[in-house]
């Protein structure tokens, strides 16, 4: 049985449109990446294509062998493309819920809610980018990369991972133009000290307007206190766990630092897309 | 076969009408939701419970996976009254579904102010919170209990001419005597019911799986326990309960109008489905249409119990 | 890494020691189960509750599926104490594992005639089940309140010199309560907990799913709950508990553990895989011995909660 | 990845062995049979195939989409073959769990628990064999008839159908050397008023020792008076919602008439199959 692409049909204020959508998709193909991601590529209604980068999905995982997914888990938007009705995420197979996407077969039919939160901003004066992510990050900041591209902004992407092996991407971000620089554990080219003096050179050299990052705590850190220094802006994707993914539920808050103040957010609406400079982790 | 007419969903609650019986439950609904339908196809508005002054709720994580459900210890963080009085009424005024809102506090006076600051134009109905199992100690609420359920619902009467709904707890071995003490005590309508007290662990850290310890557990797998105490509350009392909790499917929904239910709440569904209230206003509607059922009085509180014969054990 | 040495998986219920941790649940077990593997690997064997005089059970249907679980409205069919001391005694005598014996009664009375009746040679002890919901009118039992509780322990701690376990009732408000009263009034165990109270109703016929109106919840929707109430009760009290509620799989176990537990009961899960209680048995050895955890101490009670920083809500 | 079938390993008392096991079993086929049943064939280890016709499995059905089936269902033995480890079962789908089992796919792993109950007895008295059976009932009659045919009995199978093209299994009765009558409801032939003459013809031939009946009440009430006019003893197979399907639960019982007294037994334990005379619906 092949599935067509549909959204759930609910009524919408008069002359408005809901700003995002539960729709069944149908799995085009879910494969491995390399031995720890793997790709889930949607066949999907034009409804919930109307993404931006850093923007995220809450996907009804089905159920793995003698284990019961409950919440919709969420998943960044690795690439998404409205005239060829795709939608795709990159994820690592960590517990129930992804251990369920893995069964996905293609032809299946697959339900999904979105797009949510608040993408990357990316105001003209950022010009010169850089992009620095560890693991499944990576996925994230892809089509961040890409509209990047687009509009014609200079890329610098650092890939940390555990191996060298194991830093994904690295083609696509060449293939936006990004200067890619991979560290890794193994050689220890990816602890803060070793990469900071890597980003203070390029600061020197000017080249560096904003940072975006996602995916490590420690980098997050490294940006903070380099962006405090140097006076640069930078936005990093959150995570935390969500129930509603719509903003009611106030499962997801992380705790902020905005003036004097700490106070808390909602990753699902006010994010999953902060101020560098805000985050605590 | 009925003569076909367009089925009425309409129910009464007390002297408010609903369009249908579909509304949402406390604290799984806001204003975010307009994102995806059109709120105004809901019988009423129930928001999330607020308390007096500022809260920031417990600590993460807040929520969890559990067989067939979730659980929760979101606390109530809360913005206030100012907040709700000040951004969120003006908010729900554009609505014409009517508004409930959700009160709790942890001492009777405490309840009593907050119940005095929102009796205001705009509230259809105060929903009174007293089964909320994280605020209190070890998951102690008035709910728990008929005197202090009584104590309390008494107190809140005195000082508001609204519809007052008490939503009772699961947590408690008594709740037709619970839902009896908050109908003599003047409520207008039973809430059935809140989350029930669960915990996680996880195994590898030895910690909890909720920053609260414990939380309350809400989905499909409690449905047979609200199911329970709504026909129990129903048969006790004359006031009109509302049924709520696992509620996810039509059939959820009739089950709880035929035990006794005149509407219900929708909480956790709407997490896995947050288009599932819009749906079962329109099920509903078609259902009722299908099988020539022309009110809701026809299904409300319509349960058979069949004689069984018994034999003898050898 | 500690050393290699074969892990004890004992575990002291009182002054009843036990060769490990893993006992059925009283009306999920009988010597049909022998059919499938050797009862003799069991901590212990628990009976289906017997009661005094014939009796016949509810009407069927007895049982119906619920979202990760079942309910039953099984009543205590029981063919009285004769039986009990001509046939099944001398059966059982037969094996090593210590035999508990779950007595009930709808009277304090016929309670304590009861229980003098059991305390008879080759029981290890004897297990009240004051908390069957199906017995009493509306589902009520002696173990939803303290004073009820501690009024039938003290009565049967008065005619019995066996270890008295008492299993407790998750339809309550107050556990913790509870399992003091039944400690203060002599219990030398609890076993928390039994069933949940709860309802299902067929759509279409418009009737419910169990003969008996409402049944008892089981399986590992109700695990939260039991597990909650474990913790609760170990914290509230110096007796040994044994968990019970939705335990099926060796993590369940060890959340239990966890949780204060010194042994747990397996109900549901055997319906589910008869076979599971010999490889509970055998899987918790295999991972105490790959964990290097030399005895039951190690992992008992041992739930660490992180003390969590808190923010403001803005 | 395909299973071999295999049991749970679990301690058997010395010197005993199971007399029912839990396994793993694979999914040979699983395909419609006619508008309402399906058959399903499975790869079996020999611990389960020591079986009696009449005996029955508990199945562990998989998950249809959004149901829960939680409880094994009960299914009686359609056929077995130990050498060649064959287990199959004859099903009609009705709700949640025979979806489930509508859902399984060649190759797939499939747990079962059995065999179970008792069996049809056939004292040598029994040489002419009339087995009765309405709709699904004749699963449960058809290893019977196997049997009975390679014990040289002679047999005459009357199988019920709500239409004549619903009436399975007939060329398999013959094949066991049954004269086979079908009847059914479209020209009232299979009402009992119809079916009394017809059977107390052949009693009147002397040709009928002993009835065997499954799957109609109406059946048995018709069985239940001929035996007692004609005292021609019988065996008829019960269903009963379970839950253990071993003797432990007592969810199974049904009453009985035995001597002037009614009695309940559990259907799991004592039966599935029970005298005719005892019975009661
Ligand atoms: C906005 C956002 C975007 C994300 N994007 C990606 C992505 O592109 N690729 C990817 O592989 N992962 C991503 N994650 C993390 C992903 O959500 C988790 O890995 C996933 O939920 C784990 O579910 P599980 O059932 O497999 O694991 P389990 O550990 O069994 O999950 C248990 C519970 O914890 C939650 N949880 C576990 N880890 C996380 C986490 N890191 N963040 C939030 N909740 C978590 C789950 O949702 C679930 O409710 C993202 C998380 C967020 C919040
Ligand atoms: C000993 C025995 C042998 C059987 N053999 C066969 C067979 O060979 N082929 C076949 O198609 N059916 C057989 N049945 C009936 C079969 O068990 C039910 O059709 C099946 O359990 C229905 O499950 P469901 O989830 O699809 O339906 P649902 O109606 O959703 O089931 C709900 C619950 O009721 C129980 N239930 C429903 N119908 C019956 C029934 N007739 N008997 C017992 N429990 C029931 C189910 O097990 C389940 O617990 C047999 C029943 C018994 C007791
Ligand atoms: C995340 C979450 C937050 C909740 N917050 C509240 C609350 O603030 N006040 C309240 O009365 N109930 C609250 N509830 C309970 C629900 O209103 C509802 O009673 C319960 O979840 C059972 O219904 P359900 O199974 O449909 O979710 C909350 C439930 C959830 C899941
Ligand atoms: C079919 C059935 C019959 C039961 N009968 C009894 C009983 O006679 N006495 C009792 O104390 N508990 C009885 N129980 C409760 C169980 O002992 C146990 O407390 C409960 O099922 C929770 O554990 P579980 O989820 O592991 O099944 C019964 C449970 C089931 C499912
Ligand atoms: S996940 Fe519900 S508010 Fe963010
Ligand atoms: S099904 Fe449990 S005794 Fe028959």
């Amino acid at each position: 049985m092949t599935h067509s692409p549909t959204v759930m049909s609910v009524p919408v204020p008069q002359g408005l449109r809901a700003r995002c959508s539960e729709a069944t998709c149908r799995v085009v193909s879910n494969t491995p990446v390399n031995g720890e991601y793997r790709l889930l590529v949607l066949d999907a209604p034009p409804e919930v294509l109307d993404c931006q980068p850093g923007q995220f999905f809450q996907l009804l995982c089905p159920a793995p062998e003698n284990e019961h997914p409950f919440l919709r888990r969420p998943m960044s938007i690795y690439g998404y493309d409205r005239r060829a009705g795709r939608l795709e995420f990159l994820y690592k197979v960590t517990g129930a819920g992804t251990r369920g996407l893995a069964t996905l077969r293609t032809g299946d039919a697959f339900n999904v809610l979105g797009p949510l939160g608040h993408g990357f901003s990316m105001p003209d004066t950022w010009q010169n980018l850089m992009l620095v992510a560890r693991g499944v990050g990576l996925a994230t900041l892809a089509p961040l990369a890409r509209l990047a591209h687009e509009k014609g902004r200079k890329l610098t992407a650092i890939c940390s991972a555990r191996r060298a092996d194991l830093a994904m991407s690295v083609a696509l971000f060449e293939s936006f133009g990004a200067e890619v620089i991979v560290v890794h554990d193994e050689d220890a080219s990816s602890t803060p000290e070793a990469l900071r003096p890597l980003i203070e050179a390029r600061i020197a050299q000017g080249t560096v307007d904003a940072f975006y990052t996602c995916g490590s705590a420690r980098l997050l850190r490294l940006l903070q206190t380099l962006a405090t220094t140097h006076g640069i802006p930078g936005e990093v994707a959150m995570e935390q766990q969500m129930a509603c993914g719509l903003g009611m539920c106030q499962a997801c808050v992380r705790s902020f630092r905005v003036g004097g103040e700490v106070i808390q957010r909602r990753v699902c609406r006010e994010g999953p897309v902060f101020p560098i400079s805000e985050a605590m982790e | 076969m009925k003569d076909f007419i367009t089925p009425d969903t309409g129910t009464q609650i007390g002297t408010l009408a609903l369009q249908n019986p579909i509304m949402p439950a406390s604290g799984t609904f806001s204003e975010d939701l307009a994102d995806v339908f059109d709120l105004d196809v809901l019988g009423a508005h129930v928001l999330k419970t607020i308390m007096h002054g500022m809260r920031a709720g417990n600590p993460t994580p807040r929520v969890c996976d559990m067989p067939s459900g979730m659980m929760n210890a979101i606390g109530i963080p809360s913005k206030g009254i100012d907040d709700f009085r000040d951004r969120m009424l003006p908010y729900w005024a554009g609505y014409g579904a009517p508004l409930v809102v959700s009160i709790s506090a942890h001492s009777m006076d405490e309840f009593v102010r907050l119940c005095e600051a929102v009796s205001l134009p705009g509230v259809a109905a105060i929903e009174a919170n007293i089964s909320c199992p994280n605020i209190e100690a070890d998951g102690r609420a008035f709910a728990m209990r008929p005197d202090t359920t009584h104590t309390v619902i008494e107190r809140l009467r005195g000082c508001t001419d609204l519809p007052l709904w008490a939503k009772l707890s699961p947590n408690t071995g008594e709740p037709a005597e619970v839902g009896r003490a908050a109908q003599d005590a003047g409520a207008d309508a039973l809430v059935v019911a809140n989350t029930m007290l669960g915990m996680s662990i996880d195994v590898a850290s030895r910690t909890p799986r909720l920053g609260n310890v414990m939380g309350g557990m809400s989905g499909p797998a409690i449905k047979p326990v609200a199911l329970r105490m709504t026909y129990q509350c129903a048969r006790a009392c004359h006031i009109p309960v509302i049924g709520c909790g696992g509620i996810s499917t039509l059939e959820d929904v009739l089950e709880f109008l035929i035990a006794g239910a005149r509407a219900v709440q929708i909480g956790t569904a709407t997490f896995q489905s947050p288009t599932i209230m819009a749906r079962l206003v329109t099920q509903l509607r078609d259902w009722m249409a299908a099988q020539g059922v022309s009110s809701l009085g026809e299904i409300i509180g319509t349960l058979e119990i069949p004689q069984a014969a018994d034999g003898v054990w050898a």
